[in-house]
Formats: structure tokens, C-alpha cells, sequence
């Protein structure tokens, strides 16, 4: 065990977990004031049901002794025999518990990311209901497909450093399923639905990028070499993410955005994912050009196909997830990390092109047939959707019975306590309370 | 010279707004406000503490008119921002002394 | 010295100062809007004045040499003899600085938690004297007891790996006593008062539950499997505390609230912090899953006794506190932590529940006693409380002559500058200044 | 190559870019509501465009072989040739990449600094253009004279651990320079500009102060005994910086502010900043102490002077700044760092203290005539400053055609997609959207 | 038809609503202002610059109401609204042409 | 007595407030508006969704004058709120029947 390497993952993993608020400020600035915090809960509740069920079931599902190449037996069922020691299979120099609750944050994160799609107007009860069952069908499996000791699609071959595949398309691919199945929000397409606060949206992208050293550069399993190539092409895909959707602003509508600088940024970040641990810089910036544009165009496609996807998943996500799984497969490089193999543009032919285009596809198509079919299920369930006035009224009122902002303290509201009228037993109660009405 | 105000929801503002201009209103202010009436408020929690709102987000639309264009404008009023369901809200007249173009000092019919 | 340990404690205190800003957030979201500078104040300020005074002497006090099992010595005053050189009393792979700046963070959040308990109504002035006092007389003592080489508590044998009884059952008592003694607000329990931003509250919620990695992991001061399983133990903890609290209202008032989640989280990172290195996977579930729903009764149980502690530090840290303390002498175990006791459930006895059940009492105690004592002085001397009118205007124009916020760019206000009719020296300022009126 | 050594500068890099996010915080919260974004975009753009220059080309001139001691040379284009071995001159114990990442953080904040000075009046345009001329011509040469090996600051024996002449004394100059060029906002004087969300800059400061651990203890390019007591400095600097200013301000005008005791903090650590690795905790204090009063003071004079340095850069990033470079002639120790000099108040003798003032005086008439001189380029060209109406209506509008808030959700808008009137294609769009109207 | 407005402290509003309630009120219309008057304003300091902040918050409130119940309205105005310090404001009722309700089309009476 | 209403920019309030204090008036209430008139809007863009907005930001300035104080105030307005640009907006009087203070129950006259 090498404590650098453990200090490193452990810092990683916290950065990862960050991501999730971050995220959902990055959605919540997007999204009508009055559905605001149900937009935050969307994510950040993630953190509290995914990670429970992670450590009991998900973990193992994932990680656990391969199964055919399809899933992990269930040896580590509640994280029975993880320990401190640390598993050569998985992660040779950092104790095995600092791995599981590593990938703990990348399981968190990926099923709300999907929540942009059904954003403003998905029942709370469905989506918690949604997020459980997504995480143990259609996540955890693919996930040990991708990088598990086994896996199909590791042992195929196909590089997918930190989870292009397995968190992006994965989610981009069901944030399709889920626009389509939801419907479109009230008015879309002709009432304007303008973001409430893209403050909280840029600070979100501030959190999510500085959290992605973690999820990328963390990858590594160590504070080596290889972290910091990973590192350096993070920051580069993002940075060049958000050149590229400004630059296309620049030129299509004459004025780069701030919303648009965020979503190059992310873009970049999401494009550069599988590819990071294996190319060098410039190839990154490449990667991070090539996915702001496409993004940019991607997300101006939705009012064209009538698709509402609200937060723009699969703009975002979907595309950038596939630039990025193709791309490795262009600008791979057995120079930056021994582990991977060399793409297209470095000798390596279009072996690995190849691969990468097997890996999206069955992951698109997995994804795709089982996101659909669970959300059809709780469909028919719990019912997906909030009811019309529900929706006119906000998430916020409707779903938790909640306002997010209360800028005017103009009373207006009365405290209907249980207690009210109880006569209080304490002596301080006794004391008649002074109100601002005297 | 008359003062018409409305009082509508939110999301109504802009059929109100192309109803009016259609009946050849050139200009409106409008203020966000809170209604309380026949339709319910709704109720809050906060750590378990309930609030009952009775006050429910309108928007007041006043609209300076000609005397024999009120009657247009109400009309508009009426059947741009109804949703047949309680609290569409109200529309009523003031009279007005005089109106003036702060920009061209204008008096009257010529300062609308 | 090792860099790996070293490297992982350094970063855990940058993560344990960054709670301080999110504790800020987190109360200020949750105040009316006219008092959210006076409150984001109470918490930020204490950055400053704490962290100068723990280095004067506060430190010297918890952790000098021992004296008696109740105080420590003053050889450390101004750091004096704390070098790059590990103290290996104290921790033996680390720099002493950094285990001497680690610990100042946990010194400068423990007061600033006291806070939510006097929110909206408490001097600035006051505050500051408060907290400065509180920090050497109550805070510096109880954490010599618990932590320092000699500190009878320690002695004792009682656990407290990352601070339940020093940090959350001390602050939470405190409250109980500040909340007493300043009284209730303005219209508490008549007039609504709704927390004016709880994007801000989430926001600090995330950084809180971020920075809490470095709050219990980094108290393992190395990079290990013990930081590990304490990392892993503390997100359970907090995930399971937002889903119990987050239970509790779907059962009891049909909707789970954004603020009820963000609680839980709390309530769940409060009980786990001195479990963390006690405790496996599933007991953490446990503690955390308890701690919410327990909380999520207590923080209900103010209006009963007409007690306003405003922002429930009673009903979350020290409820939450307490809960903590008593289940680790249930689940702790010693194949978790050689360093640690077996507990109730693995065979430990009540031995170790009854040592824990003496730390909590005597903090509570003593605690209770002396902080009630110091407000009291700081009441007779600058006066704890603010004006009728100026609780009325609120804390931010009448403490600090600021607001929070200011959309609404409608003029309103001329400059009265001292400088205004003096004749300008420099040729710039000659030329006629252009005003928005022109 | 040490893992420990490694994962500290990767995580201190993480943090310095996640200050830049802060810094944009920071400042969006003190200009007026309809200037927030364009704000937060002359941050946060930095973090695209510097970066990618900065790998291209900025890197090489700063830290390439050296030439004359005026700057790098052009081996390192491209960061050809900087892989994962330590390049012992710059970094002994650390990939090569690592250490070209962790400057290139400091590369992007420094001319986000310099916005502060020309806050809600210049074109976007414009101040990418400035920044990335800037950064090529400015920036880069003098921290190849304070940092690289053979630089002429350097080699004269002149200290600055982080940054205090390369960052702050260099932007601060130059937004000394912009702020007279491009000349004073409307109203400037006259009218009431008050900062429209403290809870935003308080939120920025928070940021910072937690990135500034990875600015300065990362800056020991090690976890090791010299990172942490320069930790311990940076924040006592900060700490000691918000008392000096709020203690300015409680005696002078009667109240101490949020906005002061966040300004005083971001001094203290301005100054602290070039001292941090040479000087011990008591004169730390000192020095943040001192920061706090005297940029207290400078920031007032701007009226005064008629200059409208919009969010005071120069009171607090030149006046801190030579106030740490200054006070590390006085303070600095041998015994804190082998590597640094004793001041003049350790046995040292004005000798330092003398090469502290030629540093000071250089960087300050370097950057101030370069600086001036790309200003009055980009104003003869793009044009510095927005048109006197799209300075009224803000730069949101005029230059991202955005809105920051859109908290009342009162229509007021409708869509003109480009697509609006085009047949959809998809079966989908074919359904008849409903509206809110229905 | 006659149109009451109240200009109120903003932690009065719920006193206020209750005290119409009580005198038969159905139906009113507030919204968020800042008012000028006898009652001094604060000061702000940023960094040093001190600023005269002359408004302070007040909330506008809108009744219509029958002739013969305006007195009873205002004086519920009156007794609900005081504090007996400066700045509690003010009530003045304006002359009413006619009301409608959007949701039906009801006119005068009938509308409130 | 009478109720002078004005329209204004926001970044005009200052100059205004103090032209009215100028002619004499002791007290007024502010809202925050939108405006729709001659003056255009403008446009947004998020994500390539475009935008037109018609509303732009006023204040909404209200006057209680006695009768012969009504002429003076008006011109109070249009000198001081006059840009000679597009959208300075409108002054208005509407008849008021009368007028009482909160805190004292005074009326007409001694009200304002
Ligand atoms: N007497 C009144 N005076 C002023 N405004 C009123 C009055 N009654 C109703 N309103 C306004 O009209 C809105 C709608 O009224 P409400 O009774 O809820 O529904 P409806 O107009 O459909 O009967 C209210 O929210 C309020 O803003
Ligand atoms: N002439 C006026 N026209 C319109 N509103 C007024 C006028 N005078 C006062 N007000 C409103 O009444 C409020 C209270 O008035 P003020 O003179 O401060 O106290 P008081 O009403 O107790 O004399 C003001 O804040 C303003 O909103
Ligand atoms: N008929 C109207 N009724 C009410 N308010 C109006 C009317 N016409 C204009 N306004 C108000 O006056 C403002 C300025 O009017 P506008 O036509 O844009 O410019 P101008 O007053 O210079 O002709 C508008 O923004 C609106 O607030």
C-alpha cells in the first residue's frame, strides 16, 4: 500500500462527490425559479439513496468475481470482505475499501446526470423510484462490462479511461429514453423558458471542472505519471470545450455566452473522459474543440426534432460522450500510458476505432432498451408525471412543499403549528412571545 | 381619458399583451403583485413548522386609453387572459384627469 | 515523516477550513434576508479571530504538555517549538505544524456552529467577545480531555475519533444555553419566518458534507486503511441521515423537503463523526439512518418548548451529538480500529457505552455551566442582544451597514463621500465626471 | 519521483484552478445586477484561453531553457518534451507535467485579476484580445525573471515564494493602467453603484482562501515541512488580514462590514503570498495584520484620485503586494526555509530587503509600460470600452445577450427559434404542443 | 365602485389581510414598493463609500369594494395597520368606473 | 386632492426624488415595473433559443398632491426625468376622493 497513492484517491473521491452538488447548481440556475429546488433534489438526493444502495448491492453487482464477462458475482454483498487491504485485481497500492467508495461517487453522479432530460416536471417518487432500479439494471452492469477484471468490453479491448462510455453515453443514452417517454413540458417550443439564475449554473460548472481532476486524474489509482498526463488533458478538453462553443457562438450569433462558455467546458470534460489517460496535449485540446462544436450544434438540434430534453442531456452528454469515445480511438498513444494501445493517427490502424465504436454501440443500445423499459414501468406505476397545475405551480410547491427564494419578508404566511394551541409546559414558553406586530 | 388595470396570471401576460396590441393598445406597465381571493393559497414546510400562503403571484397591467377604447381593451382583457379557472382576476376603469409624454411634453390623445 | 500522510492532512485541513464558508451558506440561506450578512458574519469571522487566537495560545491550552488531565501547558504558546519536526505524542508521521493547523480548523468551526442558535437577534459585538472567550475557556479544555496525551477522558478510554463530544455535543449544548439566555425572536411561533434562499442552504450542505472528508478522515492524520474506512463510514453516515430524515417526513407530512434532506445529510455527518474510525460499512448506514429520523423529531420538538433556537443546533448537533456518542460504544469494533474498543454488539460489553455516556455527561456539564456563565457576563457587559428596531431592520443594515442583495438597480441612494467636496488633486479626476443622468 | 510529493501538487493545482471560479465570484457579486455575467465571464473565459495559449507557447517562454535571464526559450512548445520524469531544475521530485500544470493555473488567474480594474464597462472582445497579449508578453517574461532558473530576479537573490511580484504586484499595476485608459463608468462619483449579492463575494472569498492553500503550500512543489508551515502562514495571513480590516473599519466608521472583512482577508493573503515559505506564524500574523489596515486604507483614496478602479485591484492586489514583498525583507528566516535569506529583522540586514525593492521596482515599470501600451493597441483596434448605451443596459445584454436573474417567471418573452416555422420533420414535433395557455 | 389603496409596513400585511378579512373583504391585489416620507432611510458603506438610502420597504395594497363599504375598509385600514411610529403610511380611495372579473365576465357588484 | 402617477428609467429615480422635493412634496411611493411602448426590447439567447423581450425595466413613481400643487409637480417630472430618448415614459392625475394617515387618522390635507 503506498500512502501517496491512497491520499491521492481518497482526495479524488471527495472531489468526485463534489461534482453531484455542483451538478446540481450547474442544472438549477438552468431551470424556472419555481422548480429550482426540486431540480437540486433531483441530484443531490442521488448521493443519499445511490450511495446506500452502492455499498449493499450495486458494488458487487459491478465489481464483484465476473460472471461471464456480464456481471459480478456476490461476494462483496454489503461490502463483506472489503477491506483495508488492497485488491491486486482492482487496485494494487490503495487499500480496497478507498476503490469501492471511489467508484461509489462515479455511480452517484451518473444516474443524475440523467435528471436534466426530465427536468421541471418528473414526480419526486419516480424519480427516486427511477434512480434505484437504473443504478442496479443498467448502470452497475455496464460498468463491469467496461472495467471490471473480465468485463466484455474491457477484455475486448476498448479504452474507456474514466467512464465515457459507462457514465455519459450510458446516461445520455437513458435522458433519451426519458424526454421522449416524459413528453414535452407545458408551452414548450412556443412560451419562453428562460434560465432563472445562471449564476448558480456557472458556479456549477466551476465545482463540476475543479471535481473532474478527481474523477479523471483519479482514475489513474495513483499519483503518478499517468495522473498527471490525465490531469493536464482534463483541464486542456475542458478549456478547449469552452473556446469551442464560444468560438462557434462567435461566429453563428455574433455573441459567445456564458451559458455557452459553461456548456463548452462541460462538453470538453465529457469528451475527453475515456480519452484522458491516454493522450498527450495537444490531441486533448483537439478532443475539447471538436467537442464544444459539436455540442453547440447538438443541443440547437432539439427544437428541430420537437425533443424535449430539457437540460440538454443528450447535447451534451450523449454527443460529447461519443466524440470522445471515437476520438481515443483516433489519438490513443501507447507513448502516454503502456496500458492502452496506439489510435488511428498513431499507427495503430483502425483496431481500436473499431472497438470503441462496438463499445458505444452496445452500451447505446443496452441503455436505450432498458432505460426505456423501467421508465415505462414506473410509468405505469407510480405515474412519471406531476399533474398539469403541478407542473403550472412548480416542483417546488408540489413536490415538497417548499419555495426556493423568499427575497420580500412581506409576511403573507401564518405558522399553522400542531403545537399551537397545546398550552406549553415550559416556563420559558409561559413567558408571553413579543411579536413584531407590537 | 381612462386608466385600465388588470390584474391576470403570470403566464398570461403575453396573450394579454399581444390581445391588447391587436386592439391597437401602443403601451402598458406592469408590476408583479400577489392576489388573495377565492383561490387558495398553498401550504409550506420547513422543518415540520407549516405556513399557510394565501397569496398567489398575479401580474397588474395598466393600460392609459381613450374613453370610447376602454370597452375594446376590457374585452380583450376578458378573453385573452381567461383560463375558465378561479382566480383569472379583475379588470377595472379609473378615471384619469390628464396624461403627459414625459419625453415630448405631449398632452392627452397625443401622449399615448 | 511521510509525504503521503503528510500531503493527505494538509489537504484534509484546507477541506476543514472550507466548511467554515459552507457552515456560513448553510445558516445564511436559511435566515430572512435582511439578517443573511450578519449571519454568513458569525460564521466567516471566525476564521479570522479564532484561528489568531489558537495560535497565541488556544492551541497550547488543548494540546501542551498535560496538566492534571484538564489543561495543557503553555509551551506551545505562540507555536513556540512547533516545527517541521513530527510530535509523535501527537502524530508521529507528520509535520507537528501540520497537525498543530489541523487542528485550528476544528477550533474555528466548533463556535461558529454555536451561531444558528442566536441567529437574527445577537450583536456583532457581542458575538465576537463571546467567541473568543468561549474558545479558551469551554472549546480548548474539552478538547485536551478528549484528545490530548493525558486528557482524563482520553485516559478514560472513551472514543471520540473526529470530535462528537469536543465539536458537536460542545457547540450544541452551548446553543441550549444561548438560545435560553438571549431569548426568542421578534414574533416567534406567530409570524412566518421562511428561510429566504435554500439554493444557499444546498450549497452549503454540499460543501459541508465535502469538507466532512477531511473533518474525520484526515483525524486518522495518515493516508491509510484507518483513513479509509473513516471516509467510507462518513459518506454513509451522511447518505443515510438524508434518506432517514428525508423518510421521516414522507411518512409523517407526505413530502420530502429539499431543507429536510439537507438536515438529514447533517444530522447523519454529525453522528458519524466520532463512530467514523470505530465503525464498518453497515453499522455507519445504521448510525447515520438513526441520527436522521431522531434529529428530524427533535429539530419539531422547539416550538413545544418554546424554545427559538433558531436554526436548530440543539435538535441537529447536539441530538445528533449524542446519538453518535452512545451507538459508538454499541458498534465499535476492534477489527475496524486495534486503536478503538469493541462495543455492545461485537462483544465489547457495556464497558465502553459507559465511558461514552461519561464523556457526553461531563461535556454536557461542564459545557452548559461555563457557557452559560460567559453569555451572561458578555450580556451585563456589551449586551448580547440588538435593539427592538434594529432585529426589526435587521442585522445587515443595522450591524454592518450593508445588504445582502441588490437586484434592483433602481438609484435610490447618492454618495456622501468624506472626500466628495474636496478639491481632487489629480488631473484625472479634473475632468468632469460623466453621470448616467446625462 | 515521490507519490506523496506528487498527489500534494496535483491537488494544490486542482485548488488554484478552482480559485479562478472564486475570483469570478468574488468580483460578479460587487458590480450591479446587469453587469454579473459579463463579469463572471472575464474570469471565467481565462480559463479557456489562457490555458490553451499557456500549453501552446506560454509555458516555453516562461520556463523554457533560459535566455539572458529574460526569458525561456522555445524547447518546450507544444510541451513537447515535458512528460512524466522531473525535470530536477524545476522540480526534483515530481513529473515534469506536474509542475507545468500547477504554473499554468497561476497563468490563468493573473490577468483575471486585473478585470477587477475595468469592471462593467469593457467590450469582451477587447479583454480577450488584452489577455491574451498580455499573457504573452507581460506575464510570461516576469515570471521567467522571478522563477525559472537563470531568470534575472531570480539569480540577484530577490524572494517570492508564490507570487507576489509575478501575480499580484504585476496585475495590479496593469489594472492600474487599464482603469485610467479606459476611464470611469457612467455616474462614476455621483451616482450609487452598490455591490448587487455579498453573499456572492462572501462566497468568492471563501473559495479563494481555500484555493490559496494549493497557491502557496503547493508552491513547496512538496508535502513536506516547507508546505506546511507555508500553509500555516497563508492562513494566518488571511485570518490576521480580515481582523486588520475589520478593525480599521470598527474604529474608523463605527461598523465592521462583510465586504471589509472579506477584502481584508483576500489582503492578508495577497501579502502573505510572496512570504509564505520564508517566514514563521507570529510574523505571519504580522504581515496579514498589516495588509489588512493598509488596503484598507488604500481603497479609499480611489475617490480621491478620481480613479475608478472599479473593484479596487490596485488597493488590494498592489498595495498588499508590495506590502509582502516588502515585509518578507523584514520578516524572512533561514531557519523557516534554508533556501530563503534572514531580513532585516533576523540578522539578514537591509540586503534582501533592498533586492525585494529592485524586484518590486521592476516588475512595477515593466508591467505598467507594456500594459499601457497593449491597451492603447486593442483601443485603437477592437476598441477598449462598450458604447454609453450598452454600458446603461449592462453587459449581459450587450455582450452574451443574456440575463443573470429571471427570478418572476412573468412571461414578458417568446421564442423565435430559427426552426420556428420550418415543417418539423419529426413525428414527434407533429404532436400539437400544448401551452401553459391551455 | 370604489378603489382603497393602503401603503403599509411590510410586516403588517398579515394584520392587515386579517382585519379586511374581518370587515367582509374577499379579494385584494398587494404589491412589493419603497416609500418616501417623514421616516428617515439608512446608510449603506461598501468599502468606505457611504451611501443615503432615503426608501424604505412599504407594501401597496388594492381593494376594491362597494361605496358603502369604503369606510369601514379604511378605518379596518387604520386600527390594523398602526404602530403608532412614523412610516405606517398612508390609505387614499380613488372613483371606480366599473369592474369586471375575467373568469365570468361579471360586471360591478357581482365582480368582486 | 389628486393622485399624480409617473412612469420613469430607474437610473432616474435620484434626480426625481430630489426635483419633487424641490417643488415641495414631502412623501411618495415606489414600484418597480416593466415597460411596453415605442421603445423596443431586446433579445436573448440561451443555447440558441432566441428571445424577444417587449418589457423594459421602470419605476412607477406615486404622488398624493393637493388640487393646485398638481401643475407644478407634473413639470417637476417632465424636466427631471427627460432624456429626450425613446421610453422616458408618462405622467398621469387621477381624481382622489380622500386621503388619510395610519398613524394619526388625519385626513386630507394634513395626511400628506
Ligand atoms: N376586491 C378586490 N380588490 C382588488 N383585487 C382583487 C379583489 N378581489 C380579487 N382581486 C384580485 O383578483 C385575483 C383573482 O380573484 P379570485 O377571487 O381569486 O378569482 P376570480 O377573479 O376568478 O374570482 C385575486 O388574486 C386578486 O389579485
Ligand atoms: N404624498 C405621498 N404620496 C404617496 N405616498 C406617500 C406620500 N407621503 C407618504 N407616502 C407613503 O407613506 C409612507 C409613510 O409616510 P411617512 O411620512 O414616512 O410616515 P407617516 O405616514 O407616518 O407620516 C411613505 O413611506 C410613502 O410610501
Ligand atoms: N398606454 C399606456 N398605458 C400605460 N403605460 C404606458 C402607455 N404607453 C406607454 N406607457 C409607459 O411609458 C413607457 C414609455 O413609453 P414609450 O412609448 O416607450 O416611450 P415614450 O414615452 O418616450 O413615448 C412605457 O415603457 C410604459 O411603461
Amino acid at each position: 500500500m503506498d500512502t501517496g497513492d491512497t491520499a491521492f484517491v481518497l482526495v479524488s473521491a471527495a472531489l468526485v462527490m463534489f461534482m453531484t452538488p455542483g451538478l446540481a447548481l450547474f442544472y438549477g440556475g438552468m431551470v424556472r425559479a419555481k422548480n429550482v429546488l426540486g431540480t437540486l433534489m433531483q441530484s443531490v438526493f442521488a448521493l443519499g439513496l445511490v450511495s446506500v444502495l452502492w455499498v449493499l448491492i450495486g458494488y458487487t453487482l459491478a465489481f464483484g468475481p465476473d460472471k461471464g464477462g456480464l456481471i459480478g458475482g456476490l461476494d462483496f454483498l454489503g461490502l463483506r470482505g472489503v477491506g483495508a487491504d488492497p485488491n491486486p485485481d482492482l487496485a494494487g497500492t490503495i487499500p480496497h475499501t478507498t476503490f469501492a467508495l471511489f467508484q461509489m461517487m462515479f455511480a452517484v453522479i451518473t444516474p443524475a446526470l440523467i435528471t436534466g432530460a426530465f427536468a421541471e416536471r418528473m414526480k419526486f417518487s419516480a424519480y427516486a423510484l427511477f434512480t434505484a432500479v437504473w443504478l442496479l439494471l443498467v448502470y452497475a452492469p455496464v460498468a463491469h462490462w467496461v472495467w471490471a477484471p473480465g468485463g466484455w468490453i474491457r477484455e475486448m479491448g476498448a479504452l474507456d479511461f474514466a467512464g465515457g462510455t459507462v457514465v455519459h453515453i450510458n446516461a445520455g443514452v437513458a435522458a433519451l429514453a426519458a424526454a421522449v417517454i416524459i413528453g414535452r413540458r407545458r408551452g414548450f417550443g412556443k412560451q419562453a423558458v428562460v434560465p432563472h439564475n445562471l449564476t448558480m449554473t456557472l458556479l456549477g460548472t466551476g465545482i463540476l471542472w475543479f471535481g473532474w481532476f478527481g474523477f479523471n486524474a483519479g482514475s489513474a489509482l495513483g499519483a503518478n505519471g499517468l495522473a498527471s498526463s490525465a490531469f493536464l488533458a482534463t483541464h486542456l478538453g475542458a478549456a478547449a470545450g469552452a473556446c469551442g462553443w464560444a468560438l462557434y457562438e462567435a461566429t453563428r450569433e455574433r455573441r459567445p455566452t456564458t451559458l455557452g462558455v459553461a456548456s463548452g467546458a462541460v462538453a470538453g470534460l465529457v469528451a475527453i473522459t475515456p480519452a484522458a489517460g491516454f493522450v498527450s496535449p495537444l490531441p486533448a485540446i483537439a478532443i475539447g474543440l471538436c467537442a464544444g462544436i459539436v455540442c453547440a450544434v447538438a443541443v440547437r438540434l432539439k427544437f428541430r426534432f420537437g425533443l424535449d430534453d430539457s437540460l440538454d442531456v443528450v447535447g451534451v452528454h450523449l454527443a460529447g460522450g461519443i466524440v470522445g469515445a471515437l476520438l481515443t480511438g483516433v489519438f490513443a498513444d501507447l507513448a502516454v500510458n503502456g496500458a492502452g494501445a496506439d489510435g488511428l493517427l498513431n499507427g495503430g490502424g483502425a483496431a481500436l476505432l473499431g472497438k470503441q465504436v462496438v463499445a458505444v454501440g452496445a452500451t447505446f443500445a443496452f441503455s436505450l432498451a432498458v432505460s426505456a423499459a423501467i421508465l415505462k414501468i414506473v410509468d405505469l406505476t407510480v405515474g412519471l408525471r406531476v399533474s398539469s397545475e403541478e407542473e403550472a405551480s412548480g416542483l417546488d410547491l408540489s413536490q415538497h412543499a417548499e419555495v426556493g427564494y423568499a427575497f420580500s419578508e412581506s409576511g403573507g404566511a401564518i405558522e399553522r403549528e400542531p403545537e399551537r394551541d397545546v398550552p406549553a409546559p415550559s416556563p420559558v414558553a409561559a413567558v408571553p412571545v413579543p411579536s413584531d406586530a407590537r | 381619458m381612462k386608466l385600465v388595470i388588470g390584474v391576470i396570471k403570470p403566464f398570461k401576460l403575453e396573450d394579454v399583451k399581444e390581445a391588447l396590441e391587436a386592439v391597437g393598445v401602443q403601451g402598458m406597465t406592469v408590476t408583479d403583485a400577489r392576489g388573495f381571493g377565492r383561490q387558495r393559497g398553498h401550504t409550506e414546510i420547513y422543518r415540520g413548522a407549516e405556513y399557510q400562503v394565501d397569496f398567489t403571484p398575479k401580474i397588474r397591467v395598466e393600460v392609459l386609453a381613450e374613453d370610447d377604447h376602454v370597452e375594446e381593451i376590457v374585452k380583450a382583457f376578458l378573453t385573452s387572459a381567461r383560463t375558465q379557472a378561479i382566480g383569472d382576476g379583475k379588470v377595472w376603469v379609473l378615471p384619469v384627469d390628464e396624461v403627459t409624454r414625459i419625453r415630448t411634453g405631449e398632452r392627452g390623445h397625443d401622449a399615448l
